[in-house]
């Protein structure tokens, strides 16, 4: 019972440690990089509460994939400090906002405390009703059938969000290459890295969406992981991106929720209601989609570290 | 608890058909896109109409369950009148907003596609989805990922022309609008460990005043007030609204605030028990009065006509506020009185804001400029614009016989009804603000352009009469028997059935 | 003082923390990871609410994991858009913060 | 007979756990970006290894053994490239001795 | 639907179906001319109509109600006569003018207003017939385009504004004080004196409709707006437009007695009026102005009148002061369709066709013996003659005869043409036609308010009972207008709209706080303070709602 109390302890202390450095790091780099840490943290603290399929989502998208992001941005954005100390509110305003902001954690963590201790939620027949899904992972059933329309206006969010990146580029770039250009890396050791991870990634993230129908695991972090071995190979410069008018990208983009809105459709024919898995066709159905959303997945995250598009095809 | 209703699947078509739509005009790249959004949005017309009258014909709420699973395991899909009524206002918008965008969003001839012109079909089409989802979800966190949706579609919209200056105002909004989701979201949090469920059908008559469910609906209603850009809080949507282009800024001035609003009430009607509600509604109408009143003050003075109408939309937001103390008042003619007003301020709002700002964005492309103190000639060149204009501002105004007028005149009745007398002299305040901003426009139209300026290009009738006929429905609001808005009333709790 | 609760206080701590960087921190990229923050601090709480309505056989309550990988999504889909979009000011106006400059006209804020 | 291995587990496991505190002291003490590169990788990896090692007796079949191993090669993979790439930066930002 | 009740809807739909011919170029060029014909079924509606049962459109779930009592079939067969007066006038006076068509479109919705406020029988069809009249009037005021026209119009669209809204909170308070659900005007006023706020009530009604007929405080859009508007416009401004405040005192303030005080207070701000406005009036020099400040004294004369009578419990005082207000919409209208005419007429033709005819109209104001006006006055005699307000009702008489000539030696005074101008002959006529009806209609219609005979009887007697109490005013004014002439250099000339200097601060300092807030506003558009505020609304939500469920 101590060693959980001393674990758990510890692991919190680390977290808000990551957290403050975050937040008090002298430059945009060193913040991102103590982000980074805060996430792989917290994924350590989702074990501890006993979650980890979040754990894993966490980790991939959580840290991983806005990692990236960040750190890109944060190379990107280096000047501009002249500009951040005007704008920077001054001590008063400061204090006051900390001591707002303290507030506002005390009354919640007060809140956290006076939660009733139990409360009749819908996990007893989230588990009960697993069998007619077919999913032994339950929070895959929430996922993919409890609360399939959660998922899928999910999953059209990550589309739009490649759309809406896109967007934010140029007119004059519509139709190029997104994202900046890297040189072809002949040997050293990004190269080796880029030849030699793939292969064992593509497996991995192949092998999490596999298995997350019964164990921990899932489409999001599967496509995550397949995404950041396309990522390094981008980074290594050994993959260009697709151009944005490129259609067979859109398809592979669009081929996970339109899957799953086709599959919902064919349920309310054969079962009666929108989204609902029907009994025939039941598990090879759901693979066949769970698959389609993790390219689906996969390509949106990669697009989405890669960025709007910066230079003609 | 209520199984699938008979016509429940009529909300499943009016959420699949604009987000399959917008997956299929992604893919199917420029022109397509177009079509498929005009065919989409006239068919959101029709089902927004079968809903109203299915909800009108049944006098309940319609629910759809998808998947089979009933809540608190799964989720629901609501619409009772509230619902069925910001659905319908929503599709006829969107629609005339989608016509008048054709000529200014239209692929040219020589490219297969462009940028601006998928993105705002797509768009457009995403907005339509995730209104939908927002106005007829029965689950609070199913309604963060739509309102996420609805942030995402906005925010594009509004920065399509890539313009310097629009970038920053649109990452302000965003950032504010995030921290709106996240203390959202955090109160989601605190109403799941406290019940078990976040259906809000569920959640109504047995939330208990303990200390979580407090402070849920606290951070829920701050998170909200800051996507709707109360008063304080104001500070993204005046540069956001006003540098967007003329269809954007339509529909983010009319549409996407009022889908925030619609989950407030769930909060604060359905959720929230009457007790605490009560004793704290009188705090979010003093914002909404500060709102009508500093809004419309500052639009008084504003050198921009955009900007100007966009801090009207800041103003005219009060009024939707001024509602809640008269709701949770009790009385039960009271209530339904300013539930009634609400609405149809939100409603007549909507279709008066979106004709305002298009024809603003008509004035401005005539002009060249859109300084309010150079607007002569606006009326030769354009003057269907400049009398849609003149017809929203009426309907702002209150001036009878508009809609505007109709739910001033209910939130009027209903707060010296109460004796809450306070609120009655802000709504007059406002109207009176309000015809000054909107005269001071008018005069300057009619005037005769200043000598040395440009001749201002007379622009095609199309356009100009899309905003006419949306102010027309504005007004045509108030033209409408009392009895025939029954069917907001569906569905409120403590609803004492049909307005008598 | 049994585990769960100790990391609804961590998630208490970070969303205090997180609130006092968005509102106090000026360059938008720290703005975005105070957003992470703040995120990561509420979804704590989700695992800690999942951790109390969990049944007797089960170790958590999926529904709301379920909602926290949701979120995180989403939350990654935001922080993609807000680094895009700062990326594109930073390229078009050489600006790193959202306060408009101090001569400002009243209207283009 | 398993004890006698979970106890030789626990051991290496500490040994592993030492090498961390090592490879931390390291990158605290250590004067200049490249020997603290050195440390960080030497000692962490190492410790890594025996720390997996130690957990072998305690792994819930022969497959999980192997995931542990994988994982053990996975970081010495990318913990030996990174540092590679860490190392030449460093080596650019410096001024041309 | 009898008859009557068709002639009603008719007046209403008239206006409106010219308004639609509008809509096509083609009848919208034939629309001038057929201005004169709009008003007559308003006429025949008054003539026929007259207390005819009221016709209830049960349309929108909104009873609205047309009815027409004696005292408004009065002003409103008044009101049309001059309408149609001044509609045959306009084409021949705008002729030359380009914005003829648009300001035709401004006349018919003015016209339709004004005539409607007399029919109005609910608080919807009221409030929308007096929104039209008193909103439309700004048309026809900023019709010649010049900046003192729009300044003019500017301030009448403002202090209409206001009005409206006053109305508008009075009328909700009426319909939240009447148990049923009903509209109608009739259980408003029932409802008036049982409600907890009369007060407010009734201290709002007097507002809206005296700014509308132009007591104190709220006249000064009369003497800009009047002058600045073309002449047929002023005419009917000044005739017409004005009786909406006077017939909304009469169905709105509840005639039992059940005023306590407010009728002496109106009586008192009344004769205030009436003195305040000949006071500026004797110091303008455009005819136009002084007829403006003339129409200012009679109205206050009226609500005095509707004042004591409503306060004394006179029976029979909303006929009399509708008599008396009918001779004003006539006498009124046809003054100003002299000065009108007065650049048209020269020579000898001028003073045999033009002034005579006038001044005997303008000492018809002051009570002249035999002129429509001693009939006015003694129609609210009863109701004016009581003591110190006698006196003082006599005296104004004094100062309203002393302004009219003045307006005469202005009138005068003004340049004709050329020695041979001969006017086209619709303008003669409109004039002619209505200085009979000025002074005929009151004679014939004498009887109709008193006891005795409609006709002709009852008005030689009264005028033969007291003639010396109607001649002294007018010789007592005679003689001050000669002093005047005299000695009138030395007068400070007051300001066309006097208080309106006033106004000019409470703009700037309008101005300053625009600036301030604004200013505020800025500041807490800042990101720190915005986030600032948002933690603060979190934790005061917070807080009020545990003071709720505490």
């Amino acid at each position: 019972m101590i060693l959980d109390w001393l674990l758990d302890g510890m692991v919190a202390l680390l977290i808000l440690a990551a957290a403050l450095w975050t937040l008090a790091a002298p430059t945009p780099f060193a913040a991102v990089i103590g982000f980074v840490g805060f996430g792989l943290l917290a994924s350590l603290a989702w074990v501890r509460l006993a979650a980890v399929d979040v754990a894993l989502t966490e980790a991939a998208v959580g840290a991983g994939a806005t990692g990236v992001i960040l750190l890109q941005s944060a190379v990107r954005l280096r000047r501009g400090a002249a500009e951040v100390a005007a704008a920077t509110p001054g001590r008063a305003t400061t204090l006051l906002a900390g001591l707002l902001a303290g507030g506002l954690g005390l009354g919640l963590a007060l809140a956290v405390l006076a939660l009733p201790a139990t409360v009749p939620g819908p996990a007893a027949e989230a588990a009960a009703r697993s069998a007619e899904v077919g999913l032994g992972n339950l929070v895959a059933a929430v996922l993919m059938a409890y609360r399939g329309l959660d998922t899928l206006l999910e999953s059209i969010v990550l589309v739009f969000a490649v759309l809406a990146v896109w967007a934010m580029g140029p007119d004059r770039h519509w139709g190029g290459i997104p994202g900046p250009r890297f040189a072809r890396q002949r040997d050293g050791p990004l190269a080796l890295l880029a030849r030699w991870l793939p292969p064992v990634g593509i497996v991995i993230g192949i092998h999490i969406a596999w298995v997350g129908a019964d164990a921990p695991g899932g489409k999001f972090q599967g496509g995550t992981v397949l995404a950041a071995m396309w990522v390094l190979a981008w980074g290594a410069g050994l993959v260009r991106p697709p151009s944005v008018a490129d259609r067979r990208v859109r398809l592979v983009l669009v081929a996970g929720p339109l899957g799953f809105l086709l599959a919902g459709l064919l349920g309310a024919v054969l079962d009666g209601s929108f989204l609902a898995w029907p009994a025939a066709l039941g598990k090879p159905l759901l693979l066949l989609v769970e698959a389609a959303m993790t390219l689906s997945v996969a390509a949106a995250l990669a697009l989405l570290v890669v960025g709007p598009p910066e230079r003609r095809a | 608890m209520t199984a699938t209703t008979p016509a429940g699947w009529l909300l499943v078509v009016a959420l699949v058909l604009p987000v399959a739509g917008m997956l299929l005009a992604f893919v199917l790249g420029g022109r397509a896109a177009e079509r498929l959004a005009l065919l989409l949005l006239g068919l959101g017309v029709g089902v927004g109409v079968a809903v109203s009258a299915a909800v009108l014909r049944m006098g309940a709420p319609i629910v759809y369950l998808p998947g089979g699973w009933a809540p608190p395991l799964g989720l629901a899909l609501v619409a009772d009148g509230v619902a069925a009524a910001m659905l319908l206002t929503t599709a006829l918008v969107l629609f005339a907003v989608a016509l008048f965008g054709r000529a200014a969003h239209a692929t040219p001839p020589d490219q297969a596609e462009t940028r601006a012109a998928l993105a705002y079909w797509c768009f457009l089409l995403a907005l339509a989805g995730s209104l939908a989802a927002a106005f007829l979800g029965g689950d609070l966190f199913n309604l963060f990922v739509a309102l996420e949706m609805l942030t995402f579609a906005a925010l594009s919209l509004a920065c399509l022309e890539g313009k310097p200056s629009q970038f920053r105002s649109e990452l302000r909004y965003l950032l504010f609008a995030l921290i709106g989701s996240v203390l959202y979201l955090l109160g989601t949090a605190l109403l799941y460990g406290g019940y078990g469920t976040l259906d809000f059908r569920l959640l109504a008559g047995r939330t208990r005043a303990d200390l979580p469910t407090l402070l849920a609906a606290a951070l829920m209603t701050a998170g909200l007030a800051a996507k709707m850009a109360l008063f304080p809080l104001h500070l993204w949507l005046p540069p956001a609204h006003a540098g967007a282009p003329p269809a954007a800024s339509a529909l983010l001035s009319g549409l996407v605030v009022k889908a925030a609003f619609v989950l407030l009430l769930r909060v604060w009607i359905w959720v929230l028990p009457p007790l605490p509600a009560m004793a704290a509604a009188p705090l979010l109408a003093a914002l909404g009065a500060a709102a009508i009143l500093v809004g419309s003050l500052v639009a008084l003075r504003q050198a921009r006509l955009k900007l100007l109408v966009a801090y009207s939309t800041v103003a005219q937001i009060g009024y939707l506020f001024l509602m809640l103390p008269l709701v949770l008042s009790g009385a039960a003619e009271t209530a339904s009185h300013a539930w009634l007003g609400g609405l149809l301020q939100a409603g007549s709002h909507a279709f008066a804001k979106a004709a305002m700002f298009l024809a603003a964005g008509l004035i401005a492309t005539a002009l060249g400029h859109d300084r309010v103190t150079a607007l002569g000639g606006a009326g030769q060149a354009v003057p269907r614009a400049v009398f849609a204009f003149g017809l929203a501002g009426l309907s702002l105004m209150g001036i009878p016989p508009s809609g505007g007028f109709t739910a001033k005149w209910l939130l009027l009745t209903s707060a010296l009804g109460d004796g809450q007398w306070w609120w009655a002299a802000v709504i007059l305040g406002g109207g009176l603000l309000t015809g000054g901003y909107v005269y001071r426009v008018l005069a300057g139209t009619i005037a005769a352009p200043p000598g040395d300026a440009p001749r201002p290009r007379p622009l095609p009738h199309g356009p100009q009469n899309v905003a006419l006929g949306l102010a027309l429905i504005s007004v045509a609001l108030g033209l409408l028997p009392l009895a025939s808005f029954g069917l907001v009333q569906i569905g409120r709790p403590g609803a004492l059935g049909a307005l008598p | 003082m049994s585990g769960p609760v100790l990391y609804g206080l961590l998630g208490a701590a970070l969303v205090a923390l997180g609130l006092f960087g968005l509102v106090v921190q000026a360059a938008v990229l720290r703005k975005i990871l105070a957003f992470n923050l703040l995120g990561g601090g509420v979804f704590l709480l989700f695992g800690v609410v999942a951790r109390r309505t969990a049944p007797a056989g089960l170790a958590a309550d999926p529904v709301p994991q379920a909602m926290v990988i949701t979120g995180i999504v989403v939350a990654f889909a935001a922080t993609a858009l807000a680094v895009a979009m700062a990326l594109r000011m930073y390229q078009i106006t050489a600006a790193v913060t959202v306060s408009p400059p101090p001569d400002a006209q009243a209207g283009d804020a | 007979m398993s004890a006698a291995l979970q106890f030789l587990g626990l051991l290496l496991a500490a040994a592993g756990a030492f090498f961390f505190v090592a490879g931390s002291a390291g990158l605290i003490r250590f004067p200049d970006q490249l020997s603290r590169l050195h440390a960080l990788t030497k000692a962490d990896n190492l410790g890594l290894g025996l720390v997996a090692l130690g957990l072998l007796p305690f792994a819930a079949g022969v497959f999980a053994a192997l995931k542990l191993l994988v994982i053990w090669a996975l970081v010495l993979l990318s913990g030996a490239s990174a540092a590679q790439m860490v190392a030449e930066r460093v080596r650019a930002a410096e001024p041309p001795a | 639907m009898t008859g009557a009740q068709g002639l009603m809807v008719l007046t209403l739909a008239a206006p409106l179906a010219l308004l639609l011919a509008c809509l096509w170029p083609a009848p919208r060029r034939r629309v001038p001319g057929l201005l004169w014909l709009a008003p007559l079924p308003g006429l025949l509606a008054a003539l026929f109509a007259a207390g005819a049962p009221p016709l209830v459109m049960d349309g929108a779930g909104l009873r609205l109600t047309l009815a027409l009592d004696a005292p408004s079939a009065l002003l409103l067969g008044a009101a049309a006569l001059l309408w149609s007066a001044a509609g045959a006038y306009a084409p021949a006076y705008l002729g030359r003018q380009a914005g003829l068509e648009r300001f035709a479109v401004w006349w018919l919705v003015t016209l339709w207003g004004s005539l409607g406020v007399f029919l109005a029988g609910d608080l919807v069809t009221f409030y929308l017939t007096f929104a039209a009249v008193s909103l439309a009037a700004f048309g026809l005021i900023v019709q010649d385009g010049t900046p003192r026209a729009r300044r003019a119009g500017e301030i009448t669209l403002l202090l209409a504004v206001m009005g409206e809204v006053c109305l508008l909170l009075a009328f909700a308070l009426l319909a939240d004080a009447v148990p049923t659900s009903s509209l109608a005007i009739a259980d408003a006023v029932a409802a008036l004196p049982g409600s907890p706020a009369r007060g407010l009530i009734l201290g709002l009604l007097v507002a809206g409709f005296g700014l509308k007929a132009g007591l104190v405080p709220l006249h000064v859009w009369l003497p800009l707006a009047h002058p600045a508007a073309p002449m047929p416009a002023s005419a009917v401004l000044s005739g017409a437009i004005v009786k909406a405040g006077i017939i909304g005192l009469l169905r709105f303030l509840p005639a039992d007695g059940a005023l306590e005080g407010w009728g002496d207070g109106l009586a008192a701000l009344g004769l205030f009026t009436a003195f305040w406005a000949v006071g500026c009036g004797i110091t303008q020099t455009n005819p136009k102005t002084v007829l403006a400040y003339s129409t200012v004294s009679q109205m206050g004369v009226t609500v005095a009148a509707l004042g004591m009578g409503l306060a004394l419990a006179v029976p029979g005082t909303a006929m009399a002061v509708a008599f008396y207000a009918m001779h004003h919409v006539l006498a009124k209208g046809a003054l100003f369709l002299a000065v009108g005419l007065a650049g048209a007429v020269g020579g000898a033709r001028r003073t045999g066709l033009l002034l005579l005819p006038a001044l005997f109209l303008a000492l018809g104001f002051g009570g002249l013996p035999g002129s429509g006006g001693a009939l006015a006055k003694l129609a609210v005699k009863p109701q004016l003659d009581a003591g110190l307000v006698g006196a003082l009702a006599a005296l104004s008489a004094a100062g309203s005869t002393l302004l009219m000539l003045h307006f005469i030696r202005r009138l005068a005074s003004l340049p004709p043409a050329d020695a041979t101008a001969r006017p086209s002959w619709v303008p003669l006529l409109a004039w002619l036609g209505m200085a009979g009806a000025a002074v005929l209609g009151p004679w014939v219609l004498f009887g109709a308010i008193g006891p005795g005979d409609p006709w002709l009887g009852d008005s030689w007697e009264a005028l033969a009972k007291d003639p010396v109490g109607l001649l002294w005013p007018v010789l007592l004014g005679a003689v001050l207008a000669l002093l005047l002439g005299r000695w009138g250099g030395h007068l400070p000339t007051v300001p066309e709209g006097d208080l309106l200097v006033l106004a000019g601060r409470v703009g700037r300092g309008g101005a300053i706080i625009g600036a301030a807030v604004s200013h505020l506003e800025k500041r807490l558009r800042a990101w720190p303070t915005a986030g600032l505020a948002l933690l603060v609304l979190v934790l005061a939500l917070f807080g009020a709602l545990l003071a709720g469920a505490g």
